[in-house]
């Protein structure tokens, strides 16, 4: 077993070009897979907000996704929207849905690092239902207009603020009418 | 099209690493003496620093170039010693014979009674800071375990009797224990010698030892007067033995008025 | 040189990779807020340390001695993340779970440990088999620990309510300090079994 | 402004041991002094930024393009052993008292989560090459602190007189435990 340089560089090569090959060999098989699942869950999302929904385009703004739904006669119902909010935690991604007026009607919590039993309130009801029905031009200052929830203000707080901001887009970019 | 890419890239790093550790493997080679790996692994690898040097293999890097003798792994001993110079080819040199840990100390608490009750950490050196340590004696043994706590070999252990017992079989005289005590009552000795010895640590005067302790010695010199061949000095108010002089005879044991007068290698255990 | 037996059973009490050799704390801490989570990462460790033993024994004698650590971590890596995809393609909610500790069970001291000190030296039937006791040996400890802490976290075992609705869930398990303080408690313990049980 | 917020989040409130749980087995063996302690946590520093550096750059250059984020692991991983054999090397002929000071903990720190993990976050909350960097040596100084603190309290607990079952690695993790609480504080104060 000399060892030689050449052979050092060599059997790295072989291992990397083996490992390499069935990597991107399996991923061919599991990415369709995942790719797929992503999408059904989210459309059940989008269902969920919008139950008559037949067809939507997403449109990118800054670096979140914005879905604009339209129904079977392809008139605007509402929009949904993949945004971030900064949590106690670190970040909170969630959907969240306005219909065609500009009234929130549902949000969905994707993911999210909050302290369980005290920041996870936000996936709750109890927090949700505050926000549920505020329309875009409605002010949402957190603690003035939409109290926070005691214990877990930093939670709360960062999601109403990051609600305000989300709102202000879909304002501009989707209430033209 | 992914497939093609990803073996490239994986391949591509691996033979460009692959290359970079031979090349640095040559351009940064450091002459290594082989046999100092080998001579580590023969080491016991205690790193208790016996020899005098960090570890064992910096020992090892030191016996190899000739620097420190080939025995100088007092734990290690003979054994050790031999497989090194079959190792290095030099012949295997006599070395002196296994040392173990020997407890100069009779002082348990009902014998030798405290100053004042030590409630601190139950540690030698920090009792010490205490006005030099609860013990009437200012010589003998705490009894607060820091030499059990340092030994690598786990060789000694505390007896029921509130003093350190060394188990001869394990202990390897490498001296952690001797270092660790801050009253050094403990010895390094020779260990299988047919020799008596007296087991105080006293180089207080007689009166100060007959308040500190029964069985302390207090410098009488009836053992001196009794040995048939000089063996026994006393020097600051401590009889000690000549191992080489002693012939075991045990004149001395009879004529010491206190009887504390040991053969070596007993396991102290006291009453 | 121990029975083939032997080398099956040290994995799973006397060299217990979790509560007697230390290896692989940091999975071991993170995502055992659930007895599911726990047994998912006990497994992918099992699949991933089983495959690479094999492969490392198969391979170690082609490979030079300088660049065994990279040709070593390149086998190890191509499982997890073989194992990583297969995850968040079949079992997304674990994947999601797991997250970043996927990726990292390449480093996971258990794996490399074993692939340096044992499948580096053996041949392939006892590398099998010391995978086969380390792999239950992680999964169970791993279990234990998430079944503890969900259990007085959330009053559940793998999601079924245990404890009852009266009972208030101490959340503080379910968070780093709680996962520190737990396994600090249990290896206490386990300490004290082993030498009870004179396992030394 | 976001620097300093990543800074003060990698080292208190989100830091990469007490609270992400990565780098727990160098943790628990490295804390019995202190100086090891610091020369390792010196090690990590050093190598977690420079591998985060060429990572980040691997995964801009030869990985995004392609669209093959799964190689990700391991191509991060290859890199990282790679790296850390040849500064070993290198130091090894270059700087031997360096070498002898910080060099034993090299191999160490390859299979160590923390080097790993910080690669993989930087890369996954697609940090710039400049936030990459602060947040690399940050999460270093934040894994130094945390031991440091760790072996001023192990060196304490050597002299505490505690049942032999619960020495060395048990109540290392307990007091980390407690360690963890304290650093929660922080939680909430900065957000990124």
């Amino acid at each position: 077993m000399r060892e030689s340089g050449l052979r050092m560089a060599l059997t790295l090569l072989i291992i990397g070009a083996i490992c390499g090959g069935l990597l991107s060999m399996v991923n061919g098989f599991t990415a369709p897979v995942i790719e797929e699942r992503a999408m059904t869950e989210f459309l059940q999302a989008l269902e969920g907000f919008f139950p008559e929904v037949e067809d939507y385009e997403a449109q990118e703004i800054g670096d979140e996704v914005f879905y604009y739904c339209t129904d079977n006669s392809g008139n605007f119902i509402g929009v949904v929207g993949q945004v971030k909010a900064d949590g106690y935690g670190g970040k909170i991604s969630y959907d969240l849905a306005v219909n065609n007026s500009g009234d929130i009607i549902g949000m969905r919590i994707s993911s999210h690092g909050e302290t369980p039993g005290i920041g996870d309130v936000i996936t709750r009801e109890e927090f949700q239902s505050r926000v549920i029905g505020l329309n875009y031009a409605d002010p949402i200052s957190p603690g003035v207009d939409v109290d926070t929830v005691s214990g877990a203000t930093i939670s709360t707080g960062g999601m109403l603020s990051s609600i305000r901001r989300v709102m202000d887009i879909i304002g501009e970019n989707f209430m033209t009418n | 099209m992914d497939l093609t890419m990803s073996i490239v890239i994986i391949g591509g790093l691996g033979v460009l690493f692959g290359g970079l550790l031979a090349y640095a493997a040559k351009r940064f080679a450091v002459e290594e003496d082989p046999r100092v790996e080998v001579v580590t692994d023969l080491l016991p690898g205690a790193n208790c620093g016996a020899c005098g040097l960090a570890g064992c293999s910096s020992a090892a890097e030191k016996i190899v170039a000739g620097e420190i003798p080939v025995d100088s792994c007092i734990p290690g001993g003979k054994k050790v010693a031999d497989s090194i110079c079959e190792v290095l080819g030099i012949e295997s040199v006599a070395s002196g014979g296994r040392k173990v840990a020997e407890i100069h100390c009779l002082g348990t608490k009902d014998v030798a009674p405290d100053k004042f009750d030590y409630q601190g950490v139950r540690d030698c050196k920090a009792a010490m800071m205490y006005s030099g340590g609860f013990k009437a004696c200012a010589y003998g043994c705490l009894g607060l375990g820091t030499c059990v706590e340092a030994c690598p070999f786990e060789a000694l252990s505390m007896g029921a009797n509130g003093l350190p017992q060394v188990d001869t079989e394990k202990c390897t005289g490498c001296g952690v224990c001797a270092k660790a005590c801050p009253r050094n009552v403990i010895h390094i000795e020779l260990a299988d010698r047919k020799a008596k010895y007296i087991p105080c640590n006293s180089k207080a005067s007689g009166k100060v030892v007959r308040q500190a302790c029964e069985v302390g010695c207090i410098g009488c010199r009836a053992c001196v007067k009794a040995c048939p061949n000089e063996a026994v000095t006393v020097e600051n108010n401590l009889a000690v033995i000549n191992r080489e002089k002693c012939t075991d005879c045990g004149k001395c044991v009879e004529a010491c008025k206190r009887g504390i007068i040991k053969d070596v290698g007993t396991v102290l255990v006291l009453k | 040189m121990s029975t083939l037996a032997q080398e099956f059973s040290k994995g799973l009490l006397k060299e217990n990779p979790t509560f007697r050799l230390l290896l692989g704390m940091c999975p071991t801490l993170a995502i055992t807020t659930s007895a599911f989570f726990g047994f998912g990462m006990g497994v992918s460790v099992f699949f991933v340390l089983l495959c690479s033993n094999i492969v490392i024994s198969v391979i170690r004698n082609f490979v030079p001695d300088k660049v065994r650590m990279p040709a070593y971590i390149l086998v190890i890596a191509t499982f997890v993340t073989i194992t990583d995809m297969v995850l968040n393609a079949f079992v997304p909610e674990l994947h999601k779970a797991l997250g970043i500790f996927i990726p990292l069970i390449v480093v996971n001291c258990i794996i490399m440990g074993r692939a340096e000190a044992f499948a580096r030296k053996n041949n392939v039937i006892r590398s099998i088999l010391d995978a086969l006791g380390m792999g239950v040996g992680v999964t169970m400890s791993l279990t234990l620990v998430g079944i503890i802490r969900e259990l007085f976290g959330a009053g559940s075992i793998f999601g079924y309510n245990i404890m009852g609705t009266a009972f208030e869930p101490m959340g503080v398990l379910a968070t780093p300090p709680g996962a520190f303080i737990t396994l600090g408690i249990l290896l206490g313990l386990f300490n004290y079994a082993f030498k009870r049980l004179g396992i030394e | 402004m976001h620097l300093l917020a990543i800074i003060f989040v990698a080292i208190l409130s989100n830091n990469i041991v007490l609270s992400q749980f990565l780098g727990i087995c160098p943790y628990l063996g490295v804390t019995k002094r202190i100086d090891t302690s610091v020369g390792m946590g010196m090690a990590v520093i050093f190598v977690m930024t420079m591998a985060a550096i060429v990572t980040w750059v691997l995964d801009l250059f030869l990985l995004q393009p392609f669209g093959l984020e799964f190689l990700r692991t391991i191509a991060f991983i290859l890199v990282i052993a790679g790296l850390v054999q040849l500064v070993e090397m290198i130091l090894k002929k270059t700087n031997p008292a360096l070498f002898r000071a910080l060099g034993i903990y090299l191999p160490l720190i390859t299979t160590n989560c923390t080097i790993l993990g910080v690669a993989l976050l930087n890369v996954q909350s697609g940090h710039n090459i400049i936030e990459t960097v602060v947040y690399s040596i940050a999460t270093g100084i934040g894994f130094t602190l945390a031991m440091v603190i760790m072996a001023g309290i192990r060196e304490r607990l050597e002299l505490v007189n505690m049942s032999n079952y619960l020495k060395g690695a048990a109540v290392t993790l307990v007091s980390a435990g407690i360690l963890s609480l304290a650093f929660m504080g922080f939680k909430g104060m900065v957000t990124l």
